[in-house]
């Protein structure tokens, strides 16, 4: 009931400001993308490793600064993207490292992760300052397109973040459902002692995951460092909404995040366009609201409640 | 279970106890060993000892240029300190009876206005190196040692906050109450400023020269008598904006985009009262909440038919709007920007898409006044690859103008530092960005410039002389309109 | 010693700190460190409770706790309210905004509980940034004065002092006594085995609301003082970085005490008043030494602390047995731990049995494995 | 609640339904009928063992009296009021007590703090903040009681974490039986004991009141035709044959599926540690 009553509502509010509501869509879309390119990691690492990591932000953040330094080196995007994620994928593996010292403790591994956060973000202030800054595009998609009936533009690199996290979610799905990696991978987290009585060193696999949502993240780094920008505080504000996504969509599930980045990006869009001084508040309403009407999130299993 | 419970807390207690003692002993003596500016315990005869350190840290130090500019530039814009600079190290001897003077700086130093902080204490260095003083290091923390005025040394504490009141009273306490200082430089933020005008009123004693904080009420309403205020506020800074919208660029409805706190209000709130007296009307008003990143779809509830749209926000968010709207409306409409979101400070890192942008602002790059080149050239000398902006020549002012004082009343800050508050409120001298005086709140009546970004640089438009804090308006009837806030001024 | 000596020997011990501390140190420690740490443990307290004791990681603590401040300083500077009736007002908002957060997340557990009460510690804060007619925005209340408690000036920092004791001696004491209630043996079973204790009866849902209500008393009570202390309250007094300042409170105060958290909160304050005393790159140092603390021991400085006590205690032969459970509990964090960790989501329930038997023959966890001895 | 607590919330039985009425449950997962239409009532006193091999519904039964799972169809009545779709915690407040399999116990808490959480559980005090010292003399009282009634004395200070296996199997008992509840559910209590601890279970269980109507679970055979009054034996989900221990004994079919197993796990036994076939 209440779902069609604010599905009616949203329609009729995007119907009075006519042609807005397909920016308002592009722009949800656009917001899903980073979050989910940030919330795919995270969950990853949660669902196959078991780890709350709350150093996620710092490594965006470390990974589009390190993205920024290369631009201004190499001139190439590509190239200071890609390599600011090796960077962020080799840190990540650090991390985990420290982390391994408490591993299976849920609580402490999180103040670890907690800690390192801090020190992350510290050590971006001491080594790029404090001036916000930003990367430029790669020149093939520079500038904007027209949206019809409107006199607004939309920016073409917008539009390819939507796609690279498309990309990066077919990715992730392949790697792991139909590699040998993948399916070594799942079995871990599923059974780490059974995998390793398999002979497969099993903190090998682990590793592996770290690196890739420390690649992902610092990829995110970059992508939100073009598109946005990158500042002091950038870390914990997209920390917050890659949790939110993550967590509505139910920790540990890479569908269930990208269903959610999508809602989340959509509600927030809606609610910046038509409710500017409350949009925050309605973002984190739903995500409330999500959870009170499902502690696990939308895709959530039943495997981490109390039950 | 009461017995497990109770077990070992008298332990637990004995230690808190143990600990709180031990800490308070030894956070005196850290402060006492670690900072060259011993100046918490008078009886150590700190004056010799920083002046020893001081020779040695000069020594030592790579900041060649620093002493040498130093007095070049203290020569041409001071009289009085040259003498007292020659007989420093002389003076060693004889100055240990002497009480040294502490000034406390503070700003943000942590999180997200972090680099404005380094820009903040670039300015209050330099007018201490004008006074004698040598640099203890590069780093925002590392402060300044050997500055004297009239025979008094000076010593200087640096304190960060995060840009909430809250940390800022804390901060400042302990540059008054731990660290001893007499004299505070800052804050950066509004609302810090409102939180340490309560803080300071309680010590009359200490003086609060404010560094960047724009709130109108820090001197407007219920003024501090030892609060003081050597620049604009908020209001100030975007003087004339309105006037100049309506008149030369001849706009008649414009739309706003604000960051929805107090400093944007009176942005907004100072170019509506001029624009809207003059007949023009407001097509929206819209309210970016703090935090956000993507201003997009913000930009997407700018109406089509307005003439110009006026942006006020700071640091990030000014680079994210200015950047997002380009992006969006390839500019189909005009901009005109508030004070700080074309500040110099920022300026390089919007690139061109701020070129042509106008504003209204405390400093410009070609006002033409020697001061203000004598300034740049100084500070690119001391921190080379810096150029004046909002922060560090603001701070650079409120440091200088409370050295001033102190040198006309001889370093005396006895009877409540009555004479040196005195003093203060009647400085008026030309500084790096104008003539400056104060009013009877202690607010300065300062010039602000009409300014347009022109190759990366905010070229005049026009002066616009002794901007009062009521921008010429009745006061009475300026401040029976009450702050300036989401819908007030309601502009029909 | 009996239990009651104890108790008496403790409130002792704490009468004497109490008294001693302002004569040893100087007013600016009194107020900035003393007080302050005083007040932030008693927030901290408060989530000490629900960490240690029922299992329950909230990180809303910092939104009950604003919601009692934001009171005070709504009904006294925009109503004019008597700032005791206020104050008793703002008393009641905690346990109230304790509660609310405890239905809301009544049914979520482990890391879906931290993030939803992020959620709801978050909303809390941009509501108080973003709804100006009732918070005053951004900017927040400032000029709050303490109020005068039979004609004593609360402005003035020893009367300050003693105050904010006596409610943290009153804060420990309260917790100590739930503790030692069905509810409060209740909230330790929550924490230990939710299910299980579902099968005594027990409604985990209505357990865990009980739980937050309590510790809404301290927290709103810290709240109250934090005003006090302030002069002001803002959205800055609430915003992320306190969450999570009082979270590090809670970590390395440990706890496996109620009293840690003032341990905590005095390291805390302690780290932000001198720190930039040793460095430049102050969060850079807090981050590191809150890294260590955790590498080192899982029940932060109280689990250090009374670990080397009972070393030596050991050393000097005094065997205490009527605390022997307690000095195991504490020496062997890993005894407990893997009952925290199953509470934070980490691991299934049954491999965490599994390990947690202890077996003279081999054991078969959930899977049908063996685990070892 | 104020003054004092009572420890029992429960209205005691005045009519004359049976403690525990179980009517034609089914319950099928997929296509797999688990649990077909199965019927029976457990007395005052009485002690109804549920006896049957791997897989032939025995968790499923126990899992559907105790409010796990939802049957498919039938009812589950407790002192004549039926409680099927009740949840767990209501069950017990309604004088249903369990055990657990896998020993289920609080880890940080001692064995006399486990009695007295499960006391509490059925009375309305639960969550009370008050504290009454007669209400704490009471209490105190019970709970020592029950300490001692299954076998624990001198443990009450332990923590759970510290106990024996055997122990853990006792304290489950002692909690099951600390409510005072009309029916006692135990699964598989004998599962992974020595045969010493065996023996002292089956001891506690022969001692229980004669008015706890007790249903146990189990699969092995010693236990279950020792402790005893009536058996029923499941089979595929269906109930292939019921009555006492002896006639149980000499059933040919039961003697066909299950007795045959039951023998060669036994000896399977005494050559290595693992008891437990029911997987």
């Amino acid at each position: 009931m209440a779902g069609v009553a604010l599905g009616g509502y949203i329609v009729e509010r995007s119907l009075e400001i006519g042609d807005r509501s397909l920016l308002v869509l592009l722009n949800g879309l656009t917001a899903a993308g980073l979050y989910f390119l940030m919330a795919s990691g995270f969950t990853l690492v949660f669902g196959l490793v078991r780890v709350t990591n709350l150093a996620h932000g710092g490594l965006y953040l470390l990974g589009g600064y390190t993205a920024l330094s290369l631009q201004r080196m190499t001139g190439n995007w590509f190239i200071a993207a890609g390599l600011g994620a090796v960077a962020t994928a080799g840190l990540s593996t650090v991390l985990y490292l420290v982390l391994r010292r408490v591993h299976g403790d849920g609580l402490p591994e999180t103040m670890l992760t907690l800690g390192a956060a801090i020190v992350m973000a510290d050590q971006a202030l001491a080594n790029w300052g404090g001036v916000p800054s930003d990367l430029d595009p790669p020149a093939a998609l520079r500038g904007s397109i027209d949206l019809p009936g409107s006199i607004l533009l939309y920016p073409k690199f917008r539009l390819s973040v939507v796609a690279m996290a498309m990309l990066a979610g077919l990715c992730l799905w392949l790697l792991l459902y139909r590699t040998r990696l993948g399916s070594t991978i799942r079995a871990s987290a599923d059974d780490s002692d059974m995998v390793s009585i398999l002979g497969i060193r099993v903190e090998l696999v682990f590793c592996t995951v770290f690196a890739m949502a420390g690649a992902l993240a610092g990829l995110a780094g970059a992508a939100g460092g073009t598109y946005l920008s990158l500042a002091q505080g950038e870390d914990n504000r997209i920390l917050l909404a890659s949790l939110i996504v993550v967590i509505a969509g139910g920790l540990g599930s890479i569908g269930g995040a990208a269903v959610a980045a999508v809602v989340i990006g959509l509600v927030e869009a809606f609610a910046q366009t038509h409710h500017a001084i409350f949009s925050v508040l309605i973002t984190f309403g739903t995500l409330i609201a999500i959870l009170a009407l499902r502690p696990h999130g939308i895709f959530g299993s039943q495997q981490d409640d109390r039950a | 279970m009461r017995n497990l419970g109770a077990g070992r807390s008298w332990r637990i207690l004995a230690a808190l106890a143990a600990v709180v003692v031990l800490a308070a002993s030894c956070g005196d003596d850290d402060s006492t060993a670690d900072t060259p500016s011993a100046g918490t315990e008078p009886v150590e005869a700190p004056a010799g000892a920083t002046d020893t350190d001081g020779g040695t840290d000069a020594d030592d130090s790579m900041e060649e240029p620093s002493a040498g500019d130093a007095e070049a530039s203290s020569d041409d814009s001071s009289d009085g300190s040259a003498s007292d600079e020659g007989g420093s190290s002389d003076d060693a001897g004889t100055a240990e009876a002497i009480e040294p003077i502490t000034i406390g700086a503070i700003s943000t130093l942590d999180g997200p206005f972090a680099a404005l902080g380094d820009f903040s204490m670039h300015g209050v260095k330099l007018a201490l190196l004008e006074y004698g003083g040598t640099l203890d290091g590069d780093a925002t923390r590392d402060t300044v040692t050997g500055a004297e005025v009239a025979g008094v040394p000076i010593e200087l504490v640096i304190e960060g906050s995060d840009a909430t009141p809250d940390v800022a009273v804390e901060a400042t306490r302990r540059m008054v109450e731990q660290d001893g200082a007499n004299i505070v430089i800052g804050p950066l933020s509004g609302d810090e400023g409102l939180a340490l005008k309560d803080y300071i009123r309680e010590h009359p004693d200490v003086t609060l020269v404010n560094g960047t904080s724009a709130s109108q009420d820090l001197t407007l309403r219920d003024p501090s008598p030892n609060v003081f205020r050597f620049g604009g506020d908020g209001a100030m800074w975007t003087f004339g904006v309105g006037t100049y919208a309506y008149e030369e660029l001849g706009h008649r409805r414009i739309a706003t985009v604000a960051e929805d706190y107090s400093y944007p209000y009176d942005q907004v709130g100072a170019v509506l009262t001029e624009f809207c007296a003059l007949g023009g009307t407001v097509a929206e008003r819209i309210w970016v909440p703090l935090g956000t990143q993507d201003y997009s779809s913000f930009v997407a509830q700018i109406p089509d038919d307005v003439d110009a749209v006026f942006f006020a926000m700071g640091g990030t968010d000014a680079i994210n709007f200015v950047k997002q709207y380009d992006e969006f409306t390839g500019q189909a409409i005009p901009l005109i920007a508030g004070p700080t979101a074309v500040d110099q400070s920022v300026l390089n890192e919007l690139g061109s898409r701020a070129e042509g942008l106008v504003s209204s602002g405390p400093v410009v790059d070609d006002s033409g006044l020697a001061e203000f080149d004598t300034f740049a050239e100084y500070l690119d000398d001391v921190f080379p690859g810096q150029t004046p902006n909002t922060f560090n020549v603001y701070y650079y002012v409120a440091t200088k103008s409370a050295l001033q004082a102190l040198e006309e009343v001889g370093g005396d800050l006895s009877d409540g530092s009555a004479a040196f508050q005195a003093a203060l409120a009647q400085q008026s001298w030309t500084t790096p960005i104008g003539p400056v005086v104060l009013d009877d709140n202690r607010q300065a009546v300062v010039d602000m410039y009409l300014r347009r970004v022109t190759d990366g640089a905010q070229a005049t438009i026009e002066t616009l002389p002794l901007v009062n804090a009521t921008l010429g308006f009745d006061r009475d009837a300026y401040i029976a309109q009450g702050s300036f806030s989401r819908d007030n001024p309601s502009c029909g | 010693m009996t239990a009651r000596s104890k108790v008496l020997a403790s409130l002792a011990a704490a009468a004497v700190a109490v008294s001693v501390t302002p004569a040893l140190v100087s007013d600016f420690v009194l107020l900035q460190i003393a007080i302050k740490s005083l007040w932030l443990g008693i927030a901290g307290a408060s989530l000490a409770f629900l960490i240690g004791q029922a299992g329950l990681i909230s990180l809303a603590q910092t939104a009950v706790f604003g919601v009692s401040g934001y009171v005070m300083a709504i009904l006294v500077l925009d109503h004019g309210w008597g700032v005791w009736f206020a104050v008793a007002v703002a008393a009641a908002a905690g346990p109230i905004a304790g509660l609310i957060v405890g239905v809301i997340s009544r049914r979520a557990a482990g890391l879906y509980l931290m993030m939803l009460t992020l959620a709801i510690g978050v909303f809390v804060f941009f509501f108080a940034q973003q709804y100006q007619p009732i918070t005053r925005g951004h900017t927040g209340f400032n000029g709050f004065d303490a109020p005068t408690l039979f004609g004593i000036d609360l402005n003035d920092r020893r009367p300050l002092f003693y105050v904010t004791a006596v409610v943290a001696v009153a804060v420990v004491a309260g917790f100590r006594y739930v503790m030692a209630t069905s509810a409060g043996l209740a909230y330790r079973g929550l924490r230990d085995n939710p299910k299980r204790l579902q099968a005594l009866g027990y409604s985990t849902e209505a357990t865990t609301v009980s739980a937050f209500a309590v510790s809404g008393f301290a927290a709103g009570a810290g709240g109250v003082i934090s005003v006090w202390y302030n002069g002001a309250i803002s959205p800055g007094s609430i915003d992320l970085t306190r969450t999570i300042e009082l979270l590090i409170v809670v970590m390395i105060g440990g706890t496996l005490r109620i009293e840690g958290a003032f341990l905590g909160a005095l390291a805390v304050t302690l780290l932000q008043n001198y720190v930039s005393d040793f460095t430049n790159r102050t969060e850079t140092l807090v981050g590191a030494v809150f890294m260590v603390v955790v590498l080192v021991s899982r029940q932060g400085l109280t689990g250090i602390l009374l670990g080397l006590g009972s070393r030596a205690q050991r050393a000097l032969g005094w065997v205490r047995s009527r605390d022997s459970t307690l000095d195991r509990s504490v020496t062997d964090d890993s005894r407990r731990s893997p009952e925290h960790a199953s509470r934070t989501g980490q691991h299934a329930p049954s491999q965490q049995q599994a390990r947690r038997l202890p077996c003279e023959t081999l054991e078969r966890d959930g899977r049908g494995e063996y685990s070892p001895p | 609640m104020l003054p004092g607590v009572t420890w029992s919330e429960h209205t005691r039985r005045t009519h004359q339904d049976p403690p525990l009425r179980v009517e034609r449950v089914s319950r099928s997962f997929g296509g797999l009928r688990a649990v077909d239409g199965i019927s029976f009532d457990v007395e005052a006193g009485e002690r109804l063992a549920v006896l049957g091999p791997n897989g032939a519904g025995k968790s499923t039964l126990f899992n559907v009296i105790c409010g796990d799972l939802l049957p498919d169809s039938g009812r589950v009545l407790l002192n004549g009021e039926d409680v099927t779709s009740l949840a767990l915690q209501h069950r017990v407040r309604r004088g249903l007590g369990r055990t657990y399999q896998t020993s289920s116990v609080f880890a940080g808490l001692s064995v006399a703090e486990h009695i007295a959480l499960a006391l509490r559980g059925s009375s309305s005090g639960r969550l009370s903040l008050s504290m009454s010292s007669r209400g704490r003399r009471e209490a105190a009282r019970s709970t020592e009681r029950l300490v001692s009634l299954v076998g624990l004395e001198g443990r009450s200070a332990t923590p759970a974490s510290e106990l024996s296996h055997g122990e853990l199997r006792q304290l489950e008992v002692g909690m099951a039986l600390a409510p005072d509840p009309d029916v006692i559910l135990l699964d598989e209590p004998a599962a992974g004991l020595s045969a010493h601890e065996r023996t002292g279970l089956t001891e506690l269980l022969l001692n229980l009141s004669d008015t706890v109507a007790t249903v146990l679970v189990e699969h092995d055979m010693d236990v279950a035709l020792t402790v005893a009054d009536r058996v029923i034996v499941l089979e595929s989900g269906s109930m292939i044959a019921k009555g006492s221990p002896s006639q149980i004994e000499s059933d040919p079919l039961v003697r066909a599926v299950y007795l045959g197993e039951q023998h060669k796990a036994r000896s399977e036994r005494s050559s290595g540690p693992k008891a437990d076939l029911d997987r």
